[in-house]
């Protein structure tokens, strides 16, 4: 099925289908059956969009209760167990089942073949069967949710997880293992397209730093996550079997199990914020409407931070009984690869020097990301010292730390990302004025949330209580009051964003302005991408020659 | 479905949907398949660096575990998969050849072996269980981790050659059928080839480790 | 017999070879350096199915370095857990 | 109840914690002169920001010319001079951290038991305390920590120390407190269920008071008295001392000593190895002996076997010269 047929009544009635939209990629096909089987790449970034958001509130609305539960220092709604199964599931969920998959297998999977000027990605069957293992995934994830949750905390750390815990440890595991999978095979995905697929002129130096930033995330993906996959066979295997390798009365040790789990997670972090690096930059340069400052610089900051990522892990790890020479080392090696976040962040900020700066939504929050991932990424070189941690280690200093980068940093860039190519993947313009509305309440909820808990910590607060002495009630409840601006922050887009689909504002194909091979297509993209051959002869952010941002954008 | 288009070059190779050469498409099957396999080499890594944690924390017990096991079928095994992999490797020269018939051959005997393979790992787990030799009711001694060790490495590896005889077989029988043509989709035995050959270079790696270990 | 079978068959023969140096090596009284051999033997061996059977011999460089680059993922792996456990009070 | 030092005013705003210990005060002072760092890295980002969202937004007139592209000299120097200044910090924690591993040698040795959801305390005159804590001020204390379950973290936050306790093995921590008064100690590390209420008082006392405490919960056994009951009542003599039927090292004066084990290696009888001989007999056999020894995991808790190697280590003291 392609053009102009099968219409809902509603929308015939409104008769407000632009001529691009009728074929557009949106419109080949309309039976649910025809999204379930389709093998499009840029469909199954929506498959992903909608299943991401589903994991992202029900994550959010763990975060809630704990939140909730924290406003009195004596725990009022939860019991113990209740508490410590509410924020397992947050974690599992917001990094396995939002985090991870968020901006690579949602934007990576619509944008990448675009902006290189491909027609699909390279295993486009492989593509759609990645989305299919992470749904099942998510299913063990519900069953562990459903059948009363697990409370191991994110990190599962042994003997606990594998001898102490009762819940369903298993299939929370399973679940994580299963996700692995499809984060493998999209990882491989990409690289493989990158390779493969870059249209006639898309040189390696032309290519935008968003794909950059995927290929490195990809290869963290391919390389890390079979470690945790593995390392969780192992754990379930101690659990149901009593292999004993984690099991010290058996000769076993568990702090193996914290190398292992950490060899992948601390990679992991970076798959979470890589992407998110790479949206920043294509707004930035957006935004200023300039090529991007030091684009060897940006691009091989990505691959380095992919690089020095795996050699770092042992931070996590300082008061946890590693050796002190191999602490120091892994204290040293965090300070390192600090240094392409720095080239990463002065080059964006140079960037906008000189400018010619829009001030729209999703540049909005782009500028919010790099404030915040700088609060977060500089509070992570205070962790990376020694001594230092050994205070904050385990408190909300670290918890602050990693919301700051994972929602201040990456979730933002997430909604930036959403706000920047709505109208490509739809084809409609949404509010403006509703969209910098929102960005600025996401920002100042975001620091009322968790500004507080890196005082929290400070003061020696522990993570993964919610029972606290009373003099510390201030900063909760403080912390309580952001997040519920910070809910309102995420719900709002739903509305807006919603609405512009209804709306009768065809947004164009490039309403910003904007360079980069996917602007240059219809917006919704036909099935096929481009309608003509590419020829790439550009470099990127060639804003010099780049038509300039709609009038009602 | 909103199937994928796919058509046949002169050369005969079928080239499916984003490509537009067939070097294109053969150079992204290859890479596809090497970074999968690299993503298995992390996994069976991992219980690599295990067992030598293993050695390391406990010197000397895994030179006695070792000697529980027993080495005349480990080394049977191993000379039967690398013997397997030099089948599949005829076949995959066939195939390129265009020889429908001696591909089938090839896979056929590689098949066979590969259950001989499991066969000799079930024959040889029996003999462990009887013996004692046995994971689950470990007692607090560092030759049972190396023992559980042991389990955990070659039923992993048992899993994946089972999958390998079921890729093979399948293989095979879509050579047989024509389902697959020869040379046009000699991708076909190649990728199947490679995964082959890497759950063999896995053996290679635990034979020595698990087997072998002697004062 | 074509040249490419020949040298398939090459390859297995020298496979064959190292396994039965291993086994040797392992039930000779040779001490620790036993260890050292079968390791050395395993990465021969490995090698040279990546490198005949696996066609890296065939391909360009950077599916070659796509092949067994995760290699050096694992040395990190390795060695970063050494200087952990081998230095623990 | 746990929480601030009761004879320490409740602050209503609390943004700084208390510090009870020279180190404590050194942290402090490396915290808020790193955070002096980072600040300075942070703001002309925040700043430039700012001013260049205003000063270039679009539709207002002002010089854009001469659009710089990157600068090999500006990336090295915004990426070199950060890392290098970091460094000086990262030199001063670790020193820290690494004085930290070092127990000095006179310290006052305190076994500590962290078990689901309680901290045992066994002091070497015999106290035992449970989730209370007594100390001496100005005197080092050496906590020698085991886990009886799952991994927890000994936590003290005015004395800025945490380390985990790790089953299986003896991790360490030691701190001269000289503020007395009463601090709260957390468990930092989850431990299931009861993991938020697995918290204790740090009561730091003055030499004096410490003396009198002492006095005034002084029990009969001392550790090693104790430790020589659980030796006999577990059989430990049967095979160990002179005359028993089995063929069994002599223990005295082994604390401390090189062992050579089965299979050519030695070790070092520190308290972590005397632990393991209890517990797992079967790791390290020494040589020429045959590896009989039952186990006492499950049998003995990590307590006991604490009192046991307490006991074994006197004995060390009291003869250090025992031919072995
Ligand atoms: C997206 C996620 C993400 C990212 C990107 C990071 C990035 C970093 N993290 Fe973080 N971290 C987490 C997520 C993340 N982290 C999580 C989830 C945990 C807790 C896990 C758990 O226990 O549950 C954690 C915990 C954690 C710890 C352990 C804390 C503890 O448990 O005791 C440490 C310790 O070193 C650490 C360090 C760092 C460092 C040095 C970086 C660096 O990469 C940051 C680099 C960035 C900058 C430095 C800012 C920009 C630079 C400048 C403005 C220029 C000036 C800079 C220089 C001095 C060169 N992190
Ligand atoms: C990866 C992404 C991610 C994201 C996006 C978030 C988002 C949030 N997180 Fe989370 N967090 C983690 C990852 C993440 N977190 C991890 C890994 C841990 C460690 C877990 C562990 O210790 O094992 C953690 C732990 C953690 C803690 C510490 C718990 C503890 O140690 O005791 C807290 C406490 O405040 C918290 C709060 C929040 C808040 C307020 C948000 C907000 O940003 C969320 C905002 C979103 C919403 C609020 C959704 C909106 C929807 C609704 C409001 C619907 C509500 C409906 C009903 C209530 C019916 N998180
Ligand atoms: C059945 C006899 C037996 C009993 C009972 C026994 N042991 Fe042992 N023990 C041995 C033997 C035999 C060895 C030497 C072989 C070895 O190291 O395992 C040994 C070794 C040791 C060692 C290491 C000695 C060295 O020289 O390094 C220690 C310490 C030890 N035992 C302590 C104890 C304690 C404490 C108990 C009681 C709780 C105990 N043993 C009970 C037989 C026994
Ligand atoms: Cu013990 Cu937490
Ligand atoms: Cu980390």
């Amino acid at each position: 099925m392609t053009d102009a047929v099968a219409h809902t009544p509603e929308e015939a009635h409104k008769g407000k289908d632009t001529a691009e939209e009728r074929v557009s990629y949106l419109r080949a096909g309309h039976s649910l059956a025809s999204w379930l089987t389709t093998t499009d790449h840029k469909r199954i970034a929506i498959l992903y969009l909608i299943a991401i958001t589903g994991f992202f509130f029900i994550g959010g609305s763990a975060a809630a209760l704990m939140r909730f539960e924290l406003i009195s220092p004596h725990g009022m709604l939860l019991s113990n167990e209740g508490y410590s199964r509410a924020f397992t599931m947050h974690g599992v969920i917001m990094v396995w089942f939002f985090l991870i998959p968020s901006i690579p297998n949602t934007f990576g999977n619509f944008l990448i073949p675009l902006m290189i000027g491909a027609k699909d990605l390279a295993f486009p069957r492989l593509n759609l069967l990645s989305w299919y293992i992470y749904i099942i995934g998510g299913c063990f994830t519900l069953y562990a949710l459903v059948g009363g949750g697990v409370d191991t905390g994110w990190t599962f750390y042994t003997p606990l997880s594998s001898l102490f815990a009762n819940g369903h440890v298993v299939a929370l595991v399973t679940a994580v293992f299963v996700a692995g999978f499809s984060s493998i095979l999209t990882g491989l995905n990409f690289i493989v397209t990158i390779h493969t697929l870059r249209a006639p002129g898309m040189k390696w130096s032309r290519l935008p730093i968003f794909v950059w930033s995927h290929y490195a995330t990809s290869l963290i993906l391919v390389l890390a996550t079979p470690v945790l996959a593995i390392t969780l066979v192992l754990l379930a295997a101690e659990r149901l079997f009593g292999i004993g390798i984690f099991n010290p009365a058996l000769g076993g040790d568990p702090i193996l199990f914290q190398h292992l789990f950490w060899f992948y997670s601390h990679p992991a972090v970076y798959i979470m914020v890589l992407p998110a690096m790479g949206v920043v930059s294509e707004l930035v340069c957006a935004a200023a409407r300039k090529r991007i400052f030091g684009y060897a610089f940006v691009a091989g900051a990505s691959m380095a931070i992919a690089g020095v990522g795996f050699l770092v892990w042992g931070h996590h790890m300082f008061v946890a009984g590693e050796s002190a020479l191999a602490a120091t080392i892994f204290s040293f090696l965090s300070l390192v690869v600090a240094v392409p976040s720095a080239v990463k962040v002065y080059n964006w900020t140079a960037t906008l020097y000189k400018g010619d700066i829009l001030l729209d939504p999703p540049f909005l929050f782009a500028m919010g990301f790099i404030g915040l991932f700088t609060v977060g990424g500089l509070t992570g070189l205070m962790l990376a010292m020694l001594a230092i941690d050994v205070h904050v280690h385990d408190t909300y200093f670290v918890v602050a730390h990693f919301h700051y980068i994972m929602v201040g940093g990456t979730v933002s860039a997430f909604f930036g990302a959403l706000h920047y190519w709505w109208p490509k993947i739809t084809g409609r313009m949404y509010s403006l004025t509703w969209g910098r509305i929102d960005a600025a309440l996401i920002f100042f909820g975001f620091n009322l949330t968790f500004f507080p808990q890196f005082i929290l910590g400070y003061l020696g607060m522990p993570r993964r209580y919610h029972v606290y002495d009373p003099s510390l009630q201030v900063w909760h409840v403080m912390s309580s009051a952001g997040a519920s601006i910070l809910a309102v922050g995420y719900i709002l887009p739903f509305i807006y964003l919603y609405a512009a689909l209804r709306s009768a504002k065809p947004a164009g194909p490039n309403p910003w302005g904007a360079t980069g091979l996917e602007w240059t297509t219809a917006s919704p993209p036909p099935k096929h991408n481009f309608d003509h051959p590419v020829q790439v002869t550009h470099e990127a952010y060639d804003y010099e020659n780049a038509p300039q941002p709609g009038e009602h954008r | 479905m909103s199937g994928r288009a796919s058509q046949e070059t002169s050369q005969g190779v079928t080239l499916k949907e984003p490509y537009a050469r067939p070097g294109q498409q053969r150079e992204a099957d290859f890479l596809g398949m090497y970074l999968f396999l690299a993503s298995e080499i992390m996994l069976f890594g991992v219980i690599v660096a295990l067992l030598f944690a293993d050695r390391f924390r406990h010197p000397g017990a895994a030179e006695q575990a070792a000697q529980r096991l027993k080495i005349w079928i480990g080394t049977a095994n191993t000379a039967v998969l690398l013997t397997s992999s030099l089948f599949v490797a005829l076949a995959v020269v066939a195939a390129r050849a265009g020889k429908a018939k001696a591909v089938t051959g090839w896979l056929a005997a590689a098949v066979l072996l590969g259950l001989t393979f499991l066969g000799l790992k079930g024959f040889e787990y029996a003999e462990d269980f009887a013996e004692g030799v046995w994971p689950v009711l470990g007692r607090a001694t560092p030759g049972n981790l190396f023992i559980n060790l042991y389990f955990v490495a070659t039923v992993l590896h048992a899993v994946h050659l089972t999958v390998g005889v079921g890729l093979l077989s399948w293989a095979g029988v879509r050579v047989k059928m024509q389902r697959t043509r020869l040379p046009g989709q000699a991708i076909v035995i190649e990728m199947t080839g490679l995964y082959w050959h890497f759950v063999d270079v896995v053996w290679v790696f635990l034979f020595p480790l698990l087997y072998l270990p002697r004062p | 017999m074509g040249k490419e079978t020949g040298q398939l068959l090459a390859t297995w023969a020298a496979l064959m070879a190292l396994l039965a140096i291993t086994v040797v090596a392992a039930l000779a009284p040779i001490g620790p350096v036993k260890g050292l051999v079968n390791i050395a033997a395993a990465v021969v061996k490995a090698a040279l199915i990546y490198w005949v059977f696996m066609h890296l011999k065939q391909v360009g460089g950077f599916l070659r370095i796509a092949a067994v680059g995760a290699a050096v993922w694992l040395l990190i792996l390795g060695a970063m857990l050494y200087a952990d456990i081998s230095t623990r009070v | 109840m746990n929480g601030l030092p009761p004879d320490m005013p409740a602050n209503p705003l609390p943004f700084w914690p208390p510090a009870a210990s020279a180190y404590a005060h050194a942290l402090d002072r490396l915290v808020v002169s790193f955070s002096a760092l980072i600040i300075a890295l942070a703001l002309p980002v925040f700043v430039l920001i700012f001013v260049f969202a205003i000063r270039y937004r679009r539709g207002r007139k002002v010089n854009r010319t001469a659009k710089e592209r990157g600068d090999l000299w500006i990336e090295i120097g915004w990426s070199v001079i950060p890392f290098v200044l970091t460094l000086y910090f990262f030199v001063q924690a670790s020193v820290l951290y690494a004085q930290q591993t070092r127990p000095p040698a006179n310290a006052l040795r305190i076994d500590v038991v962290g078990k689901q959801w309680m901290w045992k305390f066994q002091h070497p005159e015999g106290q035992g305390e449970i989730d209370d804590l007594h100390v001496p001020a100005g005197e080092p204390v050496m906590l020698n920590m085991a886990s009886q379950d799952v991994i927890h973290s000994f936590y003290v936050p005015a004395l800025r120390l945490k380390r985990d306790v790790v089953p299986g093995r003896y991790t360490r921590m030691w701190f001269i407190a000289d503020q007395p008064g009463v601090y709260p100690i957390e468990c930092s590390q989850f431990c299931g269920m009861n993991h938020p209420r697995m918290r204790g008082s740090l009561h730091v006392m003055s030499a004096a008071d410490y003396g009198r405490w002492l006095q005034v919960s002084q029990v009969e056994q001392t550790l090693a008295d104790q430790g020589a009951a659980t030796y006999r009542k577990a059989g430990c003599s049967g095979c160990h001392d002179h005359g028993a039927v089995m063929r069994a090292p002599s223990l005295a004066g082994l604390a401390g000593q090189t062992v050579p084990l089965e299979g050519g290696q030695t070790v070092v009888a520190d308290a972590q190895y005397l632990r393991d001989s209890i517990l797992q007999p079967g790791r390290e056999v020494v040589a020429g002996y045959p590896a009989l020894m039952p186990s006492y995991q499950g049998s003995l808790d990590e307590g006991q076997v604490q009192t046991l190697v307490a006991y074994l280590q006197s004995l060390a003291t009291k003869t250090p010269e025992v031919p072995r």
